[in-house]
């Protein structure tokens, strides 16, 4: 076992590239079987009332919904590798499009409670490792356990009931109208996300107001997985903090902190990045309920819009975006993950 | 750093003790009561000296050996006096023992590879545990230092870079040793350096191990189950029962000529080359929660008298130099009347057994 | 097996003494594949082989204790695990009184584990922590068909009274937590003599127990092997023990046997370098002993990469230029080298010599240096002057110039094969065959 | 029965300070939810649907009075009714949801992990696809299916909250199993001849299943949520068929601007209690049951002075 040398780190993360495609493959096969295969017929679910019956099957023939299944099967594969998502039934536009224009809205919100997690979460979690069974442990845990217990449409109707009116902060949209019309009017809206469009304006006043909006939408699906974080981190803090190697540097004599820093907390935030990367499909899930709650524009709205309206078409490419978004956000973790931990080889 | 003097061994080989250790008591908190894994537990190491503590696995030789760090889990406590350097170790502030440790204090534990953090490249252990001691060094003095130890551990240059988990066995041990000997410390605590590596290998650290007290002047406290490491790498050996030192002296001398029956049966109960016969100690160590009164190895000895069930035996000198606990070498003066008569023992069954 | 109808294997048994061996092992090689990258997990694709076992020949003649002898990684657990047929055979062949294991169906093979039986060497982990000990030792006759608890329960008894466990009431209902390490093989031991099998596979089975108790348990070990008339075979680290315990032994290294013989034999006459090393590292109580000095080298290396010849070269003191030098021996003299340098001395060095890393495919002739053919010649005879009796100057042919350095050839290497040499068998180059066979 | 007894005991024997409080406070938190669910027709006032009582009409968002002390909402509800009823639903279809989960998850974890091979290779891909998901977007699309095919009933909530949880069980049990079939009392068990069968049975299955009761605690709080999630978006149980808080809520959602707080907050605060209490169990038995995290019972060391030797 002399000679045994760490694998080369290109060949890992090409291996891992690699790996994606079947990843994907299964997970779109798994989505044609429950959102084509399983319900029978999309187009008399959702237009069964408004079409009549001839009308209903030149759809479908249309559609290609009369095709063997496993005729269709290919059409979807190949039509997603053009990165076609199809067209809505309930307003006749393509999953593309929507994902364009409401995207943006989950994206602002995703990353800005994203940050408050990571901000907030992260530090408890490690004082909570740190000094377990003290006061501010059972604290910080009290804390994580409740705002992970707390669903999102409570806490934001307890802060829409309590706290909006007193701050005088907007309980709706991801914006004010005026900043949507004056954005769009004066061509402002450059990457079609309102809050990066703002701040590329630089105007002080747009900025102000979509932060406005952005604050309690944010918060509420923050402290959502704020929790999982302090829990995650804690965990781990613990396992390192008792582990062979800190010992030992005990026993060489480094100074507690440094051992603390280095030793435990870095070993113990390796583990805890790929567990973030899973948080994001978390995030994703608790997005389409803040939107409910916040009346926010996004995609997760949308979603519940056709499911409602019983889109097939709509949900199956909405779904396969996120399943794709998640694939690939697995593949970032995977790759950072390699670059931080050596034994990594493989 | 107060204590770099340690650093040139300055010490005559007839000079005072390293570290010595005075009635030194572990005990652990639980809920059936306190475990006295030490109890009362005194010696002297020279400079330059090994000497080797075996005793079969439970009998408190580990706890002693992190107690003398410091090393213990919480729940433990320890009094006594362990004296280094003029001052008690076990009464100075937890601040100025911690920073003993690395420069004068020294430590090599069993698993190597769980010491050692597995983020971290070779360099990195080195150059953190040189800087924290010696924070005046530049950073080529610094790899200066860590090569020179690493080769004298036999562990090429090439390899300082590399991760923990890049290593074999054998060559890990080496670095942790190295890593322990990089600030030359004084005395260091070697805790079953050996038990988890090959025959062969094992013997090159044995022979490492040996090689220390010549080249760099350390003190070491070799922990060991294995009686056989003792007979070649220490100079002297203390055979611990059940929490306590029960002989100590000169390993040719204990070996040769065991004064108390525990070593005794011991010895013979070690499979070796000129095995021609099986012998064996009946029933168990006990349980160091009650141990038992007078003498703790009673109820197993072949030897034991009237007097070892009820009085503790007295710690003398023995014959030929060293020290040992047991009724059978004396003081006879002390052993009331009728005391020396046999002991009636129960039949162990195999429902005491180890 | 009363609850069975007689087996042939069974009927055999009755016949009494048989001629031949009662387990004889042929070619036998246990390969595995190592697992690869995430992509070929995927797939199922192998990234190597290792050959954990590789042509194997053993007879055990029934009655005797046969010991395996070596260090980790040495195949001596897998060789007793194959055995049993818990290690499938990649090739060759194990027949126990005539049938070959391979040929068996996977019932046929579980039947017949009743015949040969196993004891583990961590007794703790080799019992379920969910079962007591009586269901423990009476799970095997379960699995055998033996349906009334009662008539388990007999047999349970019977068993544990055998193996010393008594009063047997203390320990039937006592969970393996209960119970100490000698108690724990005891129950091992139960387990495995409770079907009546002729031949018990022993891996380990002291190493993992105190000292006091370890002669207890080899004690008992030779008592069921006179009560029950059982064969041995004693898969050990520990030369002392088997010296003691086993009638033959054979040295195992990285999948092969290199010396077997006659206990006697091997202890007063150890040929293999392997073998020899091996009796001087074993530490010995004894302090009137001197601490060997020309201990091997290195460690066991990599199964997955052995190395070319013969598999102890790398380590041995005695080795030759026949012995299969290569490449990645090149690099541990350089890598050597270095340890006795300075680090000014090293730092000029390497950049001279350059990256070693090309060197660890196996190769019988290597490049070296990248500072041109004189400074590299240098370098080596240098590095020869410093130690000029190691073994691998044995092993260069030639070193010729090639382009910014040299080329390094070795002498071909010979992988030595099995053979007689006095009283043993022995696979080393230093013991030519002996013209008369068998 | 002794050692059942034991076992169970277990956690609370084997525990000390932080772990055992959280068990015990998240137990009686626990039990008093699932005492609701099993008494609801004895302890709420009303149905959960029922608007009058004895002729009379309750009074639309009335306030909490002495005759409705959670007040109404804007359907004449008896809100403290349909708080206390609303346990029954998130108990029912948690415990049919787990339940689930164990009967698929476990033997087909059980089995993959055991053999390996192509079927293991598959699905893992497949559980691993799944469990990368957003699990709440699963479910918001397994209860559109689901409800679709049986309507808004508490079977096919159950069904579909077991989906996005499948994945979970199987990870876990095949993980252990893969390295519980390599310990040694396993290639023992292989040793004196027993069939994939029995080991599986009786040598597996024992040591694979201590890891359910904590996932099964923590997934029946996720559960809860992702239940109230599904009602509050409208895609669970139908109001007129059972009581559920997030449908509730999010009829209150609309009331949380004009001062008439009593409806939401009650639904609310039970979602908060019932998940706070799981979690609580779950992070406890976590504590006691898994060895990296548990801390031992110690008790002060009091030396004794020294004997005379």
């Amino acid at each position: 076992m002399t000679g045994s040398r760490s694998g080369s780190l290109p060949r890992y993360i090409l291996q891992r590239v690699l790996l994606v495609i079947p990843m994907i493959w299964v997970i779109l096969t798994l989505v044609f079987i429950v959102l084509r295969v399983a319900p029978g017929d999309p187009v008399s679910a959702a237009l069964g009332g408004k079409l009549n019956d001839e009308a209903l099957d030149q759809r479908r023939e249309a559609l290609g919904f009369n095709d063997p299944l496993i005729q269709q099967y290919w059409d979807y594969l190949t039509s997603v590798a053009r990165l076609d998502f199809g067209t809505t039934f309930s307003d006749n536009q393509t999953v593309l499009h929507v994902v364009r224009d409401n995207g943006g809205a989950t994206l602002s919100l995703t990353l800005a409670a994203f940050l408050i997690a990571l901000l907030v979460g992260i530090p408890l979690g490690l004082v909570a490792g740190r000094y377990r069974d003290t006061f501010p442990d059972v604290a910080i845990r009290i804390f994580g356990i409740l705002s992970y217990a707390a669903p999102i449409f409570f806490v934001g109707f307890l802060l829409q009931a309590y706290v909006a009116k007193p701050l005088g902060l907007p309980t709706s949209g991801s914006a004010g109208v005026e900043t949507v019309y004056y954005m769009e009017r004066d061509g402002l809206n450059r990457t079609h996300i309102l809050l990066f469009d703002v701040f590329l304006s630089g105007n002080s006043y747009y900025i102000e107001d979509a932060l406005k909006h952005l604050l309690l939408p944010a918060v509420t699906l923050g402290l959502l997985i704020c929790g999982v974080f302090i829990r995650l981190v804690r965990v781990n803090i613990l396992q390192t903090m008792q582990s062979d190697y800190v010992e030992a540097a005990e026993a060489r004599g480094i100074a507690q902190g440094r051992v603390t820093r280095r030793h435990a907390f870095r070993n113990a935030l390796v583990p805890v990045i790929t567990v973030i990367g899973l948080q994001f499909a978390l995030l994703l899930g608790g997005a389409v309920l803040t939107e409910s709650t916040f009346n926010w524009p996004g995609l997760g709205q949308k979603l519940v819009e056709y499911i409602n309206d019983r889109d097939y078409v709509a949900v199956q490419g909405i779904v396969t975006i996120f399943a794709i978004a998640v694939v690939l956000i697995s593949l970032l973790v995977d790759i950072v993950n390699a670059l931080i931990d050596p034994r990594v080889r493989y | 750093m107060s204590f770099a003097t340690s650093n040139e061994p300055t010490l005559e080989p007839s000079s005072e003790p390293v570290i010595s250790a005075r009635d030194v008591r572990v005990w652990y908190g639980t809920t059936r009561g306190a475990i006295r894994a030490v109890d009362g537990v005194s010696f002297d190491i020279a400079p330059g000296e090994t000497l080797g503590l075996v005793g079969e696995s439970g009998c408190g030789k580990s706890t002693l050996g992190r107690g003398l760090m410091g090393l213990l889990p919480p729940g433990a406590k320890r009094d006594g006096e362990v004296w280094y350097d003029g001052k008690d170790v076990l009464s100075m502030r937890a601040k100025d023992s911690y920073r003993l440790r690395g420069t004068d204090l020294g430590m090599i534990f069993q698993e190597p590879l769980t010491r050692l953090n597995p983020l971290l490249r070779i360099s990195a252990h080195f150059e953190e545990t040189i800087k924290q001691h010696e924070p005046g060094l530049s950073k080529q003095q610094v790899r200066q230092r860590a090569l020179d130890a690493l080769r004298q551990m036999g562990i090429p240059p090439t390899r300082y870079r590399s991760y923990p988990h890049e290593f074999s066995g054998g060559m890990r041990q080496r670095l942790m040793i190295a890593l322990a000997l990089v600030l030359q410390p004084a005395f260091i605590v070697a805790d079953e350096p050996t038990t988890a590596l090959d025959v062969l290998v094992e013997a090159q650290i044995v022979q490492i191990l040996n090689d220390l007290r010549r080249n760099f002047r350390t003190s070491l406290l070799l922990i060991t189950h294995n009686v056989g490491i003792v007979a070649e790498a220490c100079d002297r050996v203390a055979v611990m029962y059940a929490g306590r030192i029960v002989e100590e002296g000169r390993v040719s001398d204990v070996f040769e000529n065991p004064q108390h029956p525990y070593t005794r049966e011991l010895l013979r109960s070690t499979i070796s080359l000129r095995t021609t016969g099986l012998n064996f100690i009946p029933g168990s160590p006990p349980d160091l929660v009650d141990p038992p009164d007078g003498c703790r190895f009673h109820p197993r000895c072949p030897d034991a008298m009237a007097v070892c069930a009820t009085r503790n035996p007295i710690n003398i000198e023995r014959p030929t130099g060293g020290r040992v606990e047991c009724w059978q070498v004396g003081p006879r003066d002390q052993i009331p009347s009728g005391g020396t008569r046999p002991l009636k023992q129960e039949e162990l069954a195999v429902a005491d057994e180890a | 097996m009363p609850t069975k109808p007689e087996t042939p294997d069974a009927d055999a048994q009755g016949a009494g003494v048989e001629a031949g061996p009662i387990i004889d092992v042929r070619g036998l090689a246990v390969h595995y594949g190592l697992r690869g990258g995430s992509l070929a997990r995927l797939f199922g694709r192998d990234a190597g082989v290792v050959k954990a076992v590789d042509g194997i020949d053993l007879t055990l003649q029934p009655g005797e204790v046969v010991g395996l002898v070596g260090e980790s990684g040495s195949g001596k657990s897998t060789l007793g695990r194959a055995l049993l047929g818990l290690a499938p055979a990649t090739e060759g062949s194990i027949r126990f009184r005539g049938q070959d294991l391979a040929t068996l169906s996977r019932r046929r093979l579980r039947d017949l584990r009743r015949h040969i039986q196993m004891v583990f060497q961590d007794p703790s982990a080799a019992l379920n922590p969910a079962m007591t000990v009586e269901v423990a030792v009476g799970d095997a006759l379960r699995v055998h068909g033996m349906r009334s608890a009662t008539e388990r329960r007999a047999k349970v008894v019977d068993a544990l009274e055998r193996v010393g466990l008594s009063p047997v009431e203390l320990f039937l209902e006592k969970y393996p937590r209960d119970l100490s390490g000698g108690q724990k093989q005891r129950v091992v031991m139960a387990r495995a003599i409770i079907t009546g099998p002729s031949v018990l596979v022993a891996d380990e089975p002291i190493s993992m127990l105190d000292m006091s108790v370890r002669a207890k348990i080899l004690q008992l070990m030779l008592d069921l092997k006179q009560d029950l008339g059982l064969t041995y075979v004693y898969i050990t680290h520990d030369l002392a023990s088997a010296k003691y315990f086993c009638d033959r032994i054979a040295i195992m290294y990285l999948g092969r046997i290199v010396e077997i013989g006659p206990t006697e034999e091997i202890f007063a006459n150890p040929r293999h370098p392997y073998t020899k090393a091996l009796l001087r590292a074993i530490p010995d109580p004894d302090p009137g002993r001197q601490l060997p000095r020309d201990l091997p080298r290195g460690e066991v290396p990599d199964a997955a990469a052995p190395p070319l010849g013969c598999a102890f070269h790398p380590r041995c003191t005695e080795a030759v230029a026949s012995c299969g030098w290569e490449s990645r021996d090149l690099r541990t003299l350089v890598e050597a080298h270095w340890t006795r340098r300075t680090p000014e001395a090293f730092e000029a060095e390497s950049a001279s010599v350059g990256s070693l890393d090309h060197l660890d495919r196996p190769a019988t002739s290597a490049t070296l240096g990248k500072d041109g053919p004189e400074a590299i010649k240098g370098f080596l005879d240098q590095v020869r002057a410093e130690a000029p009796d190691d073994p691998i100057w044995t092993g260069v042919q030639t070193i010729t110039d090639e382009g910014s350095g040299v080329r390094v050839h070795f002498h071909e290497g010979v992988d030595p094969a099995l053979r007689r040499a006095g009283g043993v068998d022995v696979a080393c180059v230093l013991y030519p065959e002996e013209p008369s066979g068998v | 029965m002794r050692t059942l007894l034991r076992t169970l005991a277990k956690p609370f024997t084997e525990t000390a300070g932080l772990a055992r409080w959280m068990l015990v406070i998240g137990l009686v938190m626990t039990s008093l939810f699932v005492v609701l669910a099993i008494f609801a027709p004895w302890i709420a006032p009303y149905g959960f649907a029922q608007a009058s009582s004895g002729g009379v009409d309750f009074p639309k968002a009335g306030a909490p009075s002495g005759d409705h002390w959670f007040g109404t909402d804007r359907l004449f509800f008896d809100v403290y009714s349909r708080t206390v009823w609303g346990a029954r639903t998130a108990i029912e279809v948690v415990i049919l949801s787990i339940v689930i989960c164990v009967v698929v998850g476990v033997p087909l974890g059980l089995v993959s992990g055991y053999y390996g091979g192509w079927l293991d290779r598959v699905l893992v891909l497949v559980m691993d696809a799944m469990f990368a998901f957003p699990s709440f977007l699963l479910a918001i699309v397994f209860s559109f299916l689901l409800t679709g095919l049986l309507g808004g009933t508490v079977l096919a909530v159950a069904l579909s909250l077991s989906a996005i949880y499948v994945p979970q069980y199987f990870r876990v049990v095949r993980n252990t199993t893969v390295s519980a079939k390599e310990a040694t009392y396993v290639e023992a068990a292989r040793a004196i001849g027993a069939s994939d069968f029995v080991i599986m049975r009786r040598y597996l299955l024992n040591n694979v299943v201590q890891s359910v009761p904590v996932l099964g605690t923590l997934n029946a709080a996720d559960a809860i949520l992702t239940l109230a999630g599904l009602g509050f978006l409208g895609l669970g149980i139908q109001s007129t068929d059972a009581a559920e808080w997030g449908h509730d809520l999010n009829r209150a959602l609309a009331d949380a601007g004009s001062g008439i707080w009593w409806t939401g907050l009650y639904p609310g605060l039970a979602i908060v209690l019932l998940v706070t209490g799981l979690t609580l169990v779950g992070e406890g038995l976590n504590e006691t049951l898994n060895p990296t995290l548990r801390v031992r019972r110690l008790l002060p060391v009091v030396m004794t002075p020294r004997e005379e030797r």
